[in-house]
Order: C-alpha cells, then sequence, then structure tokens
C-alpha cells in the first residue's frame, strides 16, 4: 500500500496508489487532482458577470435566474457525467480483471473481465487529438481461435499517465499474470 | 475512432513489454525519420526505396522511424520487419495519395514524433509528397538537419510544373543535402530548385539481386518473348507500345508479348490486340505483386521498357538481373544505368525501337548474346541496398555536423533565395510556423511527451521480444 | 492454479456439516450451494443427493466439511478428516472458522493420501504432482479466494448477454461466471427443503419466505389457463373474418395496406397470439417478451380508457364535430388567399404571367372541389368521431392511428396539389438538366453511365436552345407552387410522424424490463463487480461478489419489442435532395418492411 | 565508389552510374550540365501572318456588332421585320449558293449532306421559330429590361469567348448556343411575335450559318478571305457608327487592337522567351499513332 506522483500527458500531476491484497490480488488506483475551486470559481464568476452584461442591457431578470440554473445544472453534469475522481483497476489471479472509474459525484461504473476471456495485457501507442500517447490496455481473445484478438479495452482513459507509471502498473499485472497461467 | 485506431494498432502486440531504457538511445549513430506519403501498402518505385534503406540503416545500428498518412484503417503506430516502426498520421489526402498541404497543420503530429523518438536527421522523400515538403519546413523551424531524395523528373514548360519546381525552391533552399537518383535528375533538381550542386548527391537506386535470378528453363523453346512490365500510363510510353506490337507481330509469326501492369492505358494495348487479332501473342496480365515480378520476367528473352521519361529505371535492371536482353527508350538518366553491351537504347518512336527490337532479334535468333547467368552476376553488384545504405550514411555524417539556420538568417535567405514575391511569403508563413511551434511548446513542453522506447535494430527489444515469446 | 469457493453469505454462521456443491470442471473452482447439518447418516445423504441431481440436473456432490467450533465440541477435526474417506473425492475440501477471526481458513486434502495425516506441507506436494509448474513453497491459504455470492440474487438474475438457451449451437464457450450463475440458478429444488419441516437431514442454504404469496400466484397461473383459451379462440375467429374473399379484393387489401389503423390492428392481434399462446414460455427472453408485450397492451388500454372518459364526459365529441367543418373552411379559405397572392406577384417575384394564371386556376378549382366534398360529408362527421371513439377502448393505440388517417384523409386536397407540382417541377429540373448538357456540348452516355462530349447537328443545338431558354424562364413560377405545396405537405408529414412515433413507441417500449431494472436490479445483471473483504495475515482471499446490473440503454435495447418502425426512411441529406430535384417523398417507411 | 578522398584527375568522370568512378557522391564535373539546351523548337510568328489570322477575331467581333445594330433598328421601329427576312432569306440563299460553289470547286467526295436534308433542316428552323415565337415573345416580359440586357451581354461576350477561332465550321455548341440564348433574350423585347421570328432568323444566318461559308472562304481563296474580313469590319463599325458613335469608336479600337496592336505584342515577347531543354524532360510523340488503332 504505497502511494507514488506521477504525472498525466499533460503533465498534471497524478497519485497512483497500489493496493496488494494477495500474491494474487492487486488494486491500483489512479487519483486525478480534485477539481480545483479556483476553477470552479472562475467558471461561475464569468458567466454570471456575463448574465449580468446581458441583465444591464435587457432589463430582463429570467437572463440573471437562467445564469445561477445554468451554472448549478452545469456543475452537477460535469462532476456526475466528466470529471472522474479516480480510476481503479483490481487484478485477481485466475479469477479475472475488474476496471472500475469513479466520478467526483461518487457514481461509479464499473465492468469485470473473467480471465479466460483475456488475452495479454500490453502497452500500446496510438495518435490522441494532436500528440501520440502510450496507453495500457487489455486485449480480449476471441471466444473461437484464441490467439486472435477480437477487441481492445483501454485502460485509465479519462486520467491519461504517462510511460512510467503504466510501465509500474503493467510490470506487476505481468507478474499476477504469469503466475496464474 | 479512437476504439478503431486502437483495434488497428494492436499489431504492436507487446513490443514494448519491457521498460523504456532511454539509455539504448544514446550509443546510436543517427536517429533518422523518412517522412513521404508513399509508403505500403501504397506500392511502388519510393516506397520500396524507403522500406529497403530503413531495413539497411537499421542493421547497421541506426534507429530509423517512417512518417507517412493513414492509409483509410491502417492509422496509428505499425511495426515492421526488424521493428521498423511506422507512423500513420491521420492527415488529410488531397489527391492521388497526396495529402493536402497548408505548411502548418501537420507540425503538431510531426513534432510529436520528432521530439519523441528523438530525431537527429529528418530525411524526405519525393516531391510529389506534399507531406515530405510540410516535414522539410517544421524540421527547419524545429532546428534539426534535413536530407531530401528525389525521385522523379520534371520539365520547366507547364504551368503544374513551375508551381511544383517553385514549392520545390522553397522548401530545399535551407535543406542540407539532396539526394539525387541519377545525374540527370541531379541536373535536373539543381535547375528546378536553384541550387548549389554541391550539396547535391547522387545516389543511385538498388534492386534485390536475390529477388531477380535467371531462369532460362522457364523460357519457351519455340517462341521469342518479349517482356513489358510498367504502369499501363502515358508517361510510360504505352502508347509506342501500341504501335509497335503490331508491325513487329505481323514481321515475327513466333514473337510474343507479355505485359504486365495495370492503368488507363490498358484500353489501347486491348484495341489492338482486338485489331489485329493477336489473343495468343499478346497477354496482358494486369497487375502485379512484387513477388510475381520474378516470375514473369524470366519467361521472356527480351524486357522492353518505352518511358517517355525516368529518373532511375529500376524495371531495366530487374530485367537484366534476370538475363533479359534489355531495350529502352534514351530518356532521362536511362542511358547511365546499364553499359551498353546489356542494353539497346532507342529513340522514343516506334520506328526506332521496332529497328532496335529487330537488331535484338535477329542476335537473339543467332544466339550471340552471353548467358544469362553470366548477364545476371554482371548486375548482380551493380547496385545494392548495402551499398546505397553506406552512402547515404556517409551523407547524413556530413549533415548532422552542419549548423541549422537561426530563425533571422533562415527568413534572409529564403527572401534572398526565393524572389521576392515567394520569398516573403514563405519567410511570413515560416514565422507563422514558428510562432504555431512556440504555442504548442508552451501548451505542451517537449519534457511532458514520452521518450518512445526504442524497438528497432537487430539488438532492440524487437528481437529480444521476439525470442523469448518463443519459449515461454 | 488458484482455488476459487464460492461460498454463500447465508452459511456463513451455519452449524457444522458438509458442504455440498458442485466442481466446475475446468475453471477449479467450486460452488458451495449449502450445508448439511450433523448428525445425518451418510446413505441417507447420498441418496439425497443423488435425488437431488435428478431433480435439478445439476452434478451436485460433496465438497468438503464446514466445521464452526462451538463449545463443547472440540475434537472434530480427526472426524471431519475421516469424513473424506465415506465420501470420496479427488479433492476434499476442509473449510473452518474460528469464532474470533472473521476469515476462513481452508485446507485441501487430494485423494492419495489418506485422510489421516494431511499436513498442509505434504499437501503442497501433492498440489505439486497435481498441477505441474505451480510453485508448492507458497502457502495454502494464499492459493484459495473464497468469493461470498448472496444466493438468492444470484439464483434469480439473468447474466447478459443471454446466452441462447437451445445447447446445440452454443455461441460461445461459457465461462466460469456463468457456469456458477447458471449452477446456482439450477439448483433451486436444493433449497425447497425447509429449515421447519422435521426431515431426516437439515440444512443451511437460502430459505424462500412467504410460500403464501408464491400460492397466489399459483393459482393465478392456473386460472390464466382457460382465459388464454378463450382469447385464442376469439382470435380464430377474428382471422378467419379477416380471410374471407371480402377484404382480400383490391380495394380494401389495398386500404388496409395504407390505413395505420388496420396496420395498428393487424399488429396487435399477433401481441394477442403470442401472449395467448396456452404454452408457457420457455426461456428467459420469451418469458421477458410476453411480459413487455402484456404490460404495454395493458397501460395501452388504460390510457385509452382515461382518453374514452374525458371525450364522453359532457359531450366534447359534439364540440369537436362542430369545431371541425368550420376548420377545414378555414385552411381551404386561407389557401385560396395563398393561391390567389401566388397568382399576384407573391414577395415581389415577377412570374410568367399566362402559366401563372393557368396553375392558379387549375388549383384553386380543386380548392372548390375539395370544400363541397366536405359539406357534402358534414353531417356525418359527428357520427365518424362518435364511433372512432369507441375504437380507443382498445387502447390509446388505436385511437390516434386513428386520428392519423383522418388527418391524412381529411388532408387529401394538398397531398394532391403536393403530387401535381412535384410532377411538373421534377419534368421541368429533368429537362434542364439533359437541355443544359446540350448546351454545354455534352451528352450523357448510358452505357458508360457518365457525361461524354459529343458533337451535335446545327438543328438539334438550335431548337434545344429555344427549349432550353423557354423551360429556364418559366421555372420560377412552377418552382414557386412546387415550394409552397411542399411546405404544406411537409407540415402534415410532421404531424403524422410525431403520431406513428408516439403509437411506436408505446407498442416497443418494454414497460416489464424497466421496471424489472427499476425495482429488482439484481434480476438483469449485466456482469458482477467484487469487493475485498477482509484481509487478515494468514487467511485466505475474501471478496464480496455484488451484481451489477444492467445499464438502462442497454435494457431497452435488449428487450425492445420488434416493431414496425416508422422512422426516417432517408437520412436528412438525401430528404433534401428529393425535395430538391422534385421526387415525390413519402418519409415513413413503407409499413409492411419489419425491422426488429 | 564515393570514397570522399580528393579526385584523382587521371581517370575522367563518365556520367554513368554502373560503374564506380573515384569521386565523392557530391563530385560536379565541368560537364555538369553540358546538354542544356534553351529554346529549341522554337517557331518564328511574323507579324503579318499573325495579322491575317488574327483579323478573324475582328471580324467575329463585328459581327456581333452587326447583329445588335440590327437589333437596336428593329427595337426602334426603323427597320420592318418584313425587310429584315426578306434580306436575310436572300442573303442565306446567296450564301448557300457560294457554299455549295466552294464545296464543288474543292472536293465532292467529302460532301456527305444533301440538299434535301439541309432543306429539311432549314424547314426545322424556320417553323420551330415561327412556331415558338409568341411564346419566346411572353417569356421574359416579366423580368428587368436591365436584367435581360445584362444577360445577354454575358452571353454574347462567352460567344465570343468560346468560339472556334481556328476552326469555325462547325460552330462550338458552347459558343452557338450562347450566341442563340442572347438572341432570344433579345428578341423577347421586341414589339411583336414577326420581330421576334424576323431576329431568331437573323441570329441564325449570322451566328450559325456565317461561319460555315467563312471557313470555306478561309481553305480556298485567302485573298478575298481577307478582304472579306475588312468588309465585315467595315460594316460593323459603320453599322453601329449609325447608331451610337461611341459604341462604333469602341468597337473600332478593339477591333485595331485585336488585329494589329497583339500580334505585335506578341512577335516583341517573342525575344523574351527562355525555355529550358534536357535530357530530362518528357519526350513527347510526335507520330500520328492512332492509325494503328482505326
Amino acid at each position: 500500500m504505497e502511494e507514488e506522483a506521477f504525472t498525466d500527458i499533460n503533465g498534471k500531476p497524478i497519485t497512483l496508489d497500489c493496493h496488494s491484497h494477495s500474491s494474487f490480488c492487486r488494486e491500483f488506483t489512479v487519483s486525478s487532482p480534485k477539481v480545483s475551486i479556483g476553477k470552479v470559481m472562475v467558471y461561475t464568476c464569468s458567466v454570471w458577470l456575463l448574465a449580468y452584461a446581458v441583465f444591464f442591457f435587457t432589463q430582463n431578470t429570467a437572463v440573471l435566474s437562467s445564469a445561477i440554473l445554468i451554472t448549478l445544472v452545469g456543475m452537477m453534469l460535469h462532476i456526475h457525467f466528466v470529471k472522474v475522481d479516480h480510476e481503479s483497476l483490481l487484478v485477481i489471479g485466475s479469477l479475472g480483471i475488474q476496471v472500475s472509474s469513479s466520478y467526483a459525484s461518487g457514481r461509479e461504473v464499473t465492468t469485470f473481465i473473467e480471465m479466460s476471456k483475456i488475452k495479454d495485457i500490453v502497452i500500446n501507442e496510438a495518435i490522441y487529438m494532436h500528440q501520440i500517447i502510450y496507453y495500457l490496455c487489455v486485449l480480449l481473445k476471441e471466444p473461437f481461435e484464441p490467439n486472435e484478438v477480437s477487441s481492445v479495452v483501454p485502460l485509465f482513459q479519462s486520467s491519461k499517465p504517462r510511460l512510467g507509471c503504466l510501465v509500474k502498473v503493467y510490470k506487476s499485472c505481468q507478474e499476477i499474470l504469469s503466475t496464474c497461467q | 475512432m479512437g476504439q478503431r485506431r486502437r483495434a488497428g494498432a494492436v499489431k504492436t502486440l507487446s513490443s514494448e513489454r519491457d521498460s523504456a531504457d532511454v539509455a539504448r538511445i544514446c550509443n546510436r549513430k543517427h536517429n533518422i525519420c523518412m517522412v513521404s506519403d508513399f509508403f505500403y501498402p501504397n506500392m511502388g518505385g519510393v516506397e520500396s526505396h524507403i522500406y529497403q534503406l530503413s531495413q539497411c540503416l537499421i542493421e547497421k545500428g541506426h534507429k530509423v522511424v517512417i512518417a507517412t498518412h493513414a492509409y483509410g484503417r491502417r492509422r496509428g503506430v505499425r511495426y515492421l520487419t526488424n521493428g521498423l516502426k511506422v507512423y500513420y498520421l491521420p492527415l488529410q489526402v488531397m489527391y492521388s495519395q497526396s495529402t493536402a498541404t497548408t505548411c502548418v497543420h501537420s507540425l503538431p503530429l510531426l513534432r510529436c514524433v520528432f521530439v519523441r523518438e528523438q530525431i537527429t536527421v529528418v530525411h524526405a522523400h519525393s516531391s510529389f509528397s506534399s507531406m515530405a515538403h510540410d516535414a522539410l519546413f517544421h524540421a527547419k523551424t524545429m532546428g534539426l538537419n534535413t536530407v531530401f531524395t528525389d525521385h522523379s523528373l520534371f520539365g520547366f514548360a507547364d504551368l503544374s510544373s513551375v508551381l511544383t519546381n517553385k514549392l520545390l525552391t522553397i522548401t530545399l533552399c535551407d535543406t542540407n543535402h539532396i539526394v539525387c537518383v541519377s545525374y540527370t535528375s541531379k541536373e535536373n533538381t539543381v535547375l528546378r530548385a536553384v541550387l548549389n550542386p554541391e550539396i547535391v548527391s547522387v545516389i543511385p537506386n538498388a534492386v534485390d539481386p536475390t529477388d531477380f535470378t535467371p531462369d532460362p528453363s522457364q523460357r519457351p523453346a519455340d517462341r521469342i518473348t518479349i517482356v513489358v512490365i510498367s504502369r499501363l500510363v502515358y508517361r510510360k510510353g504505352i502508347d509506342l507500345l501500341g504501335g509497335i506490337i503490331p508491325e513487329l507481330c505481323l514481321k515475327h509469326p513466333d514473337l510474343h508479348f507479355l505485359i504486365g501492369g495495370e492503368g488507363p492505358k490498358r484500353l489501347v494495348l486491348e484495341e489492338v490486340r482486338e485489331k489485329y487479332q493477336l489473343h495468343d501473342r499478346v497477354r496482358l496480365l494486369g497487375a502485379l505483386e512484387h513477388k510475381d515480378v520474378r516470375g514473369v520476367l524470366v519467361q521472356g528473352h527480351i524486357f522492353l521498357n518505352t518511358s517517355l521519361t525516368e529518373a532511375f529505371c529500376m524495371a531495366i535492371v530487374e530485367g537484366a538481373s534476370c538475363g533479359l536482353q534489355v531495350v529502352s527508350t534514351r530518356v532521362g538518366g536511362i542511358p547511365e544505368v546499364l553499359p551498353d553491351d546489356l542494353i539497346t537504347l532507342c529513340e522514343p518512336t516506334v520506328r526506332s525501337l521496332c529497328d532496335g527490337l529487330e537488331q535484338v532479334i535477329a542476335k537473339q535468333r543467332s544466339d550471340s548474346f552471353p548467358s544469362p547467368a553470366s548477364i545476371h552476376n554482371r548486375v548482380r553488384n551493380l547496385y545494392t541496398w548495402k551499398n546505397v545504405a553506406e552512402r547515404t550514411e556517409k551523407v547524413y555524417d556530413k549533415v548532422v555536423g552542419e549548423e541549422v539556420l537561426p530563425l533571422a538568417k533562415r527568413l534572409r535567405r529564403l527572401r534572398s533565395h526565393c524572389g521576392p514575391v515567394a520569398g516573403s511569403i514563405f519567410a511570413f508563413v515560416a514565422m507563422l510556423d514558428f510562432l504555431f511551434l512556440l504555442l504548442l511548446q508552451w501548451l505542451l513542453p517537449d519534457r511532458f511527451m514520452d521518450v518512445a522506447v526504442d524497438a528497432t535494430g537487430p539488438h532492440g527489444l524487437w528481437r529480444q521480444k521476439t525470442s523469448r515469446k518463443k519459449f515461454d | 492454479m488458484v482455488l476459487k469457493i464460492f461460498f454463500p453469505q447465508c452459511c456463513n454462521r451455519a452449524d457444522s456439516g458438509l458442504l455440498v456443491g458442485r466442481w466446475i470442471a475446468g475453471h477449479d473452482s467450486a460452488v458451495v450451494l449449502a450445508v448439511i447439518h450433523y448428525p445425518f447418516i451418510p446413505g441417507q445423504v447420498k441418496q439425497y443427493i443423488q435425488q437431488m441431481q435428478a431433480q435439478s440436473g445439476v452434478e451436485l456432490s460433496v465438497l468438503g466439511s464446514w466445521s464452526l467450533p462451538k463449545e463443547g465440541q472440540e475434537g472434530l477435526e480427526s472426524f471431519l478428516r475421516d469424513l473424506s474417506t465415506i465420501f470420496p473425492q479427488e479433492r476434499w475440501l476442509q473449510i473452518s472458522r474460528q469464532m474470533g477471526k472473521t476469515g476462513f481458513t481452508c485446507e485441501v486434502l487430494s485423494r492419495d493420501q489418506t485422510g489421516g495425516s494431511a499436513r498442509r506441507s505434504n499437501e503442497a506436494e501433492a498440489k505439486k504432482e497435481s498441477k505441474d509448474g505451480g510453485d508448492g513453497e507458497e502457502e495454502a491459504e494464499e492459493k484459495v479466494i473464497f468469493v461470498h455470492y448472496e444466493q438468492r440474487k444470484v439464483m434469480l438474475s439473468q447474466l447478459h448477454p443471454i446466452a441462447n438457451e437451445n445447447p446445440e449451437n452454443k455461441s460461445e464457450p461459457s465461462t466460469e461466471l456463468r457456469e456458477m450463475f447458471q449452477t446456482v440458478a439450477h439448483s433451486q429444488p436444493l433449497f425447497f427443503l425447509d429449515k421447519y419441516d422435521d426431515g431426516l437431514l437439515k440444512s443451511t442454504h437460502w430459505q424462500s419466505e412467504g410460500r403464501e404469496a408464491s400460492i397466489i400466484v399459483e393459482l393465478m397461473k392456473q386460472a390464466s389457463v382457460p382465459l388464454c383459451i378463450f382469447i385464442s379462440w376469439l382470435l380464430s375467429v377474428w382471422t378467419w373474418t379477416c380471410n374471407i374473399w371480402i377484404f382480400s379484393v383490391f380495394p380494401l387489401c389495398f386500404l388496409s395496406s395504407i390505413l395505420s389503423t388496420f396496420i395498428q390492428l393487424s399488429y396487435r392481434t399477433e401481441h394477442m397470439r403470442t401472449l395467448s399462446s396456452p404454452k408457457s414460455a420457455e426461456g428467459h427472453t420469451q418469458f421477458m417478451r410476453k411480459a413487455n408485450i402484456l404490460v404495454s397492451v395493458l397501460v395501452d388500454v388504460a390510457l385509452g380508457v382515461f382518453l374514452m372518459s374525458w371525450l364522453y364526459r359532457d359531450d366534447h365529441i359534439s364540440m369537436l364535430a362542430d369545431a371541425l367543418v368550420p376548420a377545414a373552411d378555414h385552411v381551404a379559405q386561407q389557401l385560396e388567399e395563398l393561391l390567389q397572392w401566388l397568382m399576384g406577384a407573391p414577395a415581389g417575384l415577377k412570374m410568367n404571367r399566362a402559366l401563372d394564371q393557368v396553375l392558379g386556376r387549375f388549383f384553386l378549382y380543386h380548392i372548390h372541389l375539395w370544400i363541397s366534398y366536405i359539406h357534402l360529408m358534414a353531417p356525418f362527421i359527428e357520427g365518424i368521431l362518435w364511433y372512432g371513439g369507441l375504437s380507443a377502448c382498445f387502447g390509446l393505440t388505436f385511437a390516434l392511428s386513428l386520428l392519423s388517417d383522418m388527418v391524412a384523409l381529411f388532408t387529401f386536397h394538398i397531398y394532391c396539389f403536393y403530387v401535381y407540382g412535384a410532377r411538373l417541377y421534377c419534368l421541368k429540373i429533368y429537362g434542364l438538366s439533359s437541355l443544359w448538357r446540350l448546351f454545354r456540348g455534352k451528352k450523357w452516355n448510358v452505357l458508360r453511365q457518365r457525361v461524354d462530349s459529343c458533337s451535335y447537328d446545327l438543328d438539334q443545338l438550335f431548337i434545344g436552345t429555344l427549349l432550353l431558354t423557354i423551360l429556364l424562364f418559366l421555372l420560377p413560377t412552377t418552382a414557386l407552387y412546387y415550394l409552397v405545396f411542399t411546405l404544406l405537405r411537409l407540415v402534415i408529414v410532421l404531424f403524422q410522424g410525431i403520431l406513428h412515433l408516439s403509437v411506436d413507441f408505446i407498442n416497443s417500449f418494454p414497460l416489464f424490463a424497466a421496471g424489472l431494472r427499476v425495482c429488482r436490479s439484481y434480476r438483469l445483471a449485466e456482469g458482477v463487480k467484487f469487493r475485498v473483504l477482509c484481509e487478515e495475515p494468514g487467511t485466505a482471499l475474501h471478496l464480496l461478489m455484488e451484481i451489477n446490473p444492467l445499464k438502462f440503454s442497454s435494457v431497452v435495447r435488449t428487450y425492445r419489442t420488434p416493431t414496425y418502425s416508422c422512422y426516417p426512411k432517408d437520412s436528412w441529406a438525401a430528404l433534401v435532395k428529393k425535395l430538391f430535384i422534385g421526387e415525390l417523398i413519402y418519409p415513413w417507411r413503407h409499413k409492411t418492411t419489419k425491422t426488429d | 565508389m564515393g570514397a570522399d578522398g580528393a579526385p584523382s584527375q587521371s581517370v575522367p568522370w563518365r556520367k554513368v552510374l554502373w560503374e564506380r568512378q573515384p569521386f565523392p557522391d557530391n563530385y560536379v564535373d565541368q560537364r555538369f550540365l553540358e546538354e542544356l539546351r534553351r529554346n529549341e523548337g522554337i517557331r518564328e510568328y511574323r507579324y503579318w501572318a499573325v495579322v491575317k489570322e488574327a483579323s478573324l477575331v475582328g471580324q467575329q467581333l463585328s459581327c456581333v456588332a452587326i447583329f445588335i445594330t440590327f437589333w437596336l433598328y428593329m427595337e426602334q421601329g426603323l427597320l420592318a421585320p418584313e425587310t429584315l427576312l426578306w434580306t436575310s432569306l436572300v442573303c442565306g440563299l446567296l450564301g448557300y449558293g457560294l457554299y455549295q460553289a466552294f464545296t464543288s470547286q474543292t472536293d465532292s467526295c467529302s460532301e456527305t449532306r444533301t440538299h434535301l436534308a439541309d432543306l429539311q433542316s432549314a424547314a426545322l428552323f424556320l417553323s420551330f421559330t415561327f412556331g415558338f415565337s409568341p411564346v419566346l415573345k411572353t417569356l421574359t416580359e416579366s423580368v428587368s429590361t436591365d436584367t435581360v440586357y445584362a444577360m445577354s451581354a454575358v452571353m454574347l461576350l462567352a460567344h465570343l469567348v468560346s468560339f472556334p477561332y481556328g476552326e469555325p465550321s462547325p460552330p462550338g455548341s458552347l459558343s452557338l448556343n450562347a450566341a442563340l440564348f442572347a438572341s432570344v433574350c433579345l428578341a423577347s423585347r421586341l414589339p411583336g411575335a414577326l420581330h421576334t421570328f424576323a431576329m431568331l432568323s437573323c441570329a441564325l444566318l449570322v451566328f450559325a450559318l456565317w461561319p460555315c461559308l467563312l471557313q470555306r472562304l478561309r481553305e480556298n481563296s485567302p485573298l478575298q478571305f481577307t478582304g472579306v474580313c475588312v468588309g465585315v469590319c467595315t460594316g460593323g463599325v459603320g453599322g453601329l457608327a449609325s447608331q451610337s458613335l461611341g459604341g462604333a469608336v469602341l468597337l473600332s479600337l478593339a477591333v485595331v487592337s485585336v488585329t494589329f496592336l497583339c500580334p505585335l505584342l506578341l512577335v516583341w515577347l517573342q525575344r523574351h522567351k527562355d525555355n529550358i531543354h534536357g535530357p530530362w524532360d518528357e519526350a513527347e510523340i510526335c507520330e500520328d499513332l492512332s492509325h494503328f488503332l482505326h
């Protein structure tokens, strides 16, 4: 159970938390920084100032109320659907891999992949927006020909760690996978 | 789309299983990035040149990556033999597999490639490829040394070539070194992109002699076969071929034509075949895979090339390497390629070509030609990729030493070198490019880019990985 | 390889006894289903297990022993180990739990060693023989995972995507979790053994409470059978009436293929047929489908009755009827004004006067015809509405589709206008395009499907140009008429589309599944998720398996009853293109194509 | 090869790739670019020949001018449609006779169209034009006059631009169509249906038939051809002058510049021509290969 500081592909600080429950069961949690009050303040103020400017010209109070509503709803949606607080990867030898990402609002999305479907875990390269990044992904087998890769499940999608972090996770995943084959 | 790309990129499987040991980068000689619009899955002279050259350089212990544009679903990062890494960048293709050039939009991706691969030399190919031009431009903005290989000849007459030449002048005006495939091509390039001939080297193309070995047993004894292998387009003089076929076929009843290749001019040949009832003697094989070419070549006695312009004709070398008698038009760099006793040069007219073929056929009948094996032995050592790689390496060594012009000088050079109008326009564009680069560096500093894991080379991770995969 | 033991939560505090369950072949994992307590007679246990196996079709077996030592029960160890000789297994689990600790400990004894002298060390060696390559130095506890599951939920839940029931074509090799779920689900008969009835065996497992409720359900099932038979009889009568020849003669069958009421009718008939099939639904999907249909029909009817109650209270119907004819008159008047406006200089556009007059008069005459038709029908409208309103008792969908049909009938004239305008315009565009090619000295090559250049004669050119000029100058007039009437048409189409969409929604939305997802979310499982319970040093790893409910979107996608979809047939771009070249548009897909 | 050592001048450098020479790759010999040739195969233009060719453009300009003059006359009612009809009929017959004479004089072997066919198409023209003229009359009445003028001006310009000056007969479809379109637009502005008919037949004569005759003339007797061109130009200028002097001046300026100044410019600019040729040029196929196919 140790914390380590890394950066994501845009240089923002993230922390990797490795939690080893047992020799064949580890949990990795990548947590990105909390949503900063300053940012929220800036956005809210900007929206409200804009609204006030509009209100100043069109003497219509509906503008202000709508602005408040917009900011609230926007914040709600943001923390509920956009802002991912931390993503965790639970590797249980010979049982499977569980990927879960929990949003700032506490909403949690979890998927469990059985070991019989997993072919391998690899670090891969992809072109993302205007840069080329490394990412960790789980390769799934074709149901019938086990050597074919049917599809790919990328891990840590919202907080994109850099190579160093990925390699650390990757290595200990490989340990477990190799011991439990 | 991301999903799709990743699904595509899975080919790279566990090439990065082990961690990035950056130390390996240091003992390299050069980190080279080949940039061109034309690469596999597209097929042609430039493509094979880039591939073979890269392989040889990797064998020599350099690090080579290739950047080209995405071909349909083939986008992202792929690995080829010996861990040759290919970036298929998602840039918009404009026409004939050449990307649209705005001198700016391709900067972010190319910068990413250059930085993360720690490139020291940028090597661009083919003046048809606008991506190559962009790469040269950006590389200079980023302060990298550049090399450019020109594979094609251009006229000076029509408007399009005038424009292309202007573009070439601009992109090559501060390129460190230029490589041409033949002396004619060198002269042409020097004239087009008003250059100092001292910085233009001539390094011919090569063919892999082991792929093109003669096999006389394949030749039918009762007939004489003329083989033509080229794309069926105007530039390859297919109209001439359409004139030659009936002339000779009427004279020699035992003459057969074997034509490989595809293109718009196929109609011409088919019409000729229809008109003169030559279906049994003129066989159109359609498009050929590179591996099938040898099988076609060895069936023939004479190799005919009717091109109207060629910088360096690989086809005739392949033909000669298979022990065929080569008859070709005297255009472009072709006279330089083969010694006179291996090739019969004619003027690009039906008359002259027919005469040349007549002589060769006559000699063939009296078989006063050396045996295919001996021809092969002579040709075998003329052009090898190893030699090409050595000479290119020299160019790199020379280039790396040179200093890159700072922005001010670069602008001045552009203004002075490329004429007042275009010069100042592109000086402005260079300014923009520089500012854009600054913006990008502010948005994403270089230190936040992961250095790419280096898999290439004989001792690279690639080999280790494959070997390790074997025993587990 | 790690041994996984799926352990029901309800057995956590059970008294010591035998573990009954199943080894999942190939996955090296055991599913514990129940604990049979002391005292028992081994023979009876075996017999009981065989009987259960026969009932459930799951190869049950005695997995091992479970000991929860209370005070006064010491020295069980040896006894438990001896049991393994009584119930011969190739691997004998020996799960025990100390009072103080939360975690369990487990020993795995394999057959080849006699029960007496089983120590962890040599048992580890045994493991080494049994499976190669595994490093035997590791502690036994660390090689065992306890997965605690809630028996009831797992038993009731259905894992998605649904594996097809018929075993001959297995879509994919069933995975470990699937096996586990199926095991628990199939071994239902095992759980009927109630802890209160005094049988020979006492066992601990999930106990279903409230038998009474289930009795009521049984009664209802019994009652539903004759109802089903009755409905199916009605249906057969109905279909017979539908199939007599009168309905298959031209105009009627054509009408029934056009009018959406008929289509809704046939659709509902099919629903009822599926519902009233006397044999019970086999498989999960069938059952869900039936349930969805039933619920949607009920809701539909309820809504319809509600509507009716509103209609027939203080005669809204007559008010509607009185409102309708003036409305039609009003529309017609508006149209006339529109036409007058068009025949002048609409929006300052100068149009060819002669053509303008001709078209305008033509359309005016049409409107005149239409009005007279409406007034002819005026006295009957109330009756029509009254009887039409009755149809709402079949459900809201009927009322809606009837409404859309009525709208279609009442706006027939607009449709006619649209068709005339479109045809005229289409003709013009076609002629213009070909003549424009002639103007440029090109022609359309039909064989090669491309435009070739060709040299025309003088006279061809001359006449072509004359015609081109004429068409070009007459184009704006027709285009304007076409535009106006197309807009009218589009408004109506939009209205009908909304009606169709709502009907389709009511028909196809899986209400039952959605309700299930809301109330009993574990019934529809997308997968599972694990939580690490406790890790004390020395004990094995304990996981809690929870059920990951299906997402709403996928619920709707999976259980949406296949229906005649009436979504836009072609994309917006295609629609606009069609409008431009003046093709006739029927934006709602032809209703006989069924899409799931 | 490619040894970067000092090039030993003992062996001369050869422009070949197959043998390894003791020169660096970027070695530049003094024979570099020796095959460069400038301005080869360039044809010298002589002034009067160019003028003779350019006179065709001038006469086409003035043909348009003549047509416009007729239209102006008709619009102001100074010219009765009957007279125009008769004159154009006479001219047509005259021209037809000349045409036949030329064809019979040159070669009647390539003659395919019979007199019957000619008669037929003539009848077709006349009947169609006559039938449509009332429609055409009402066609553009709702369109504003300026629009019509602008449209016809543009069309006439298009006619002039796309006119096949190299080979006036058969007239290029685009040019003829543009001219006819313009004439229809103009004709629809005239007071009566008969006017329209007359105008259109006149347009047919000027734009469709006249170029064919001119082509024959050019082939057979170049001397008379120039004479005719001069005549037409003067006619055009004169006709326009009778309506508006400014137009006439402009027209004459245009004709003069096209026929005399532009050739002068061309010949003068010849001296600055600088084409680079060399072995890299794409060889063009000079001989005609079509006979192998057809």
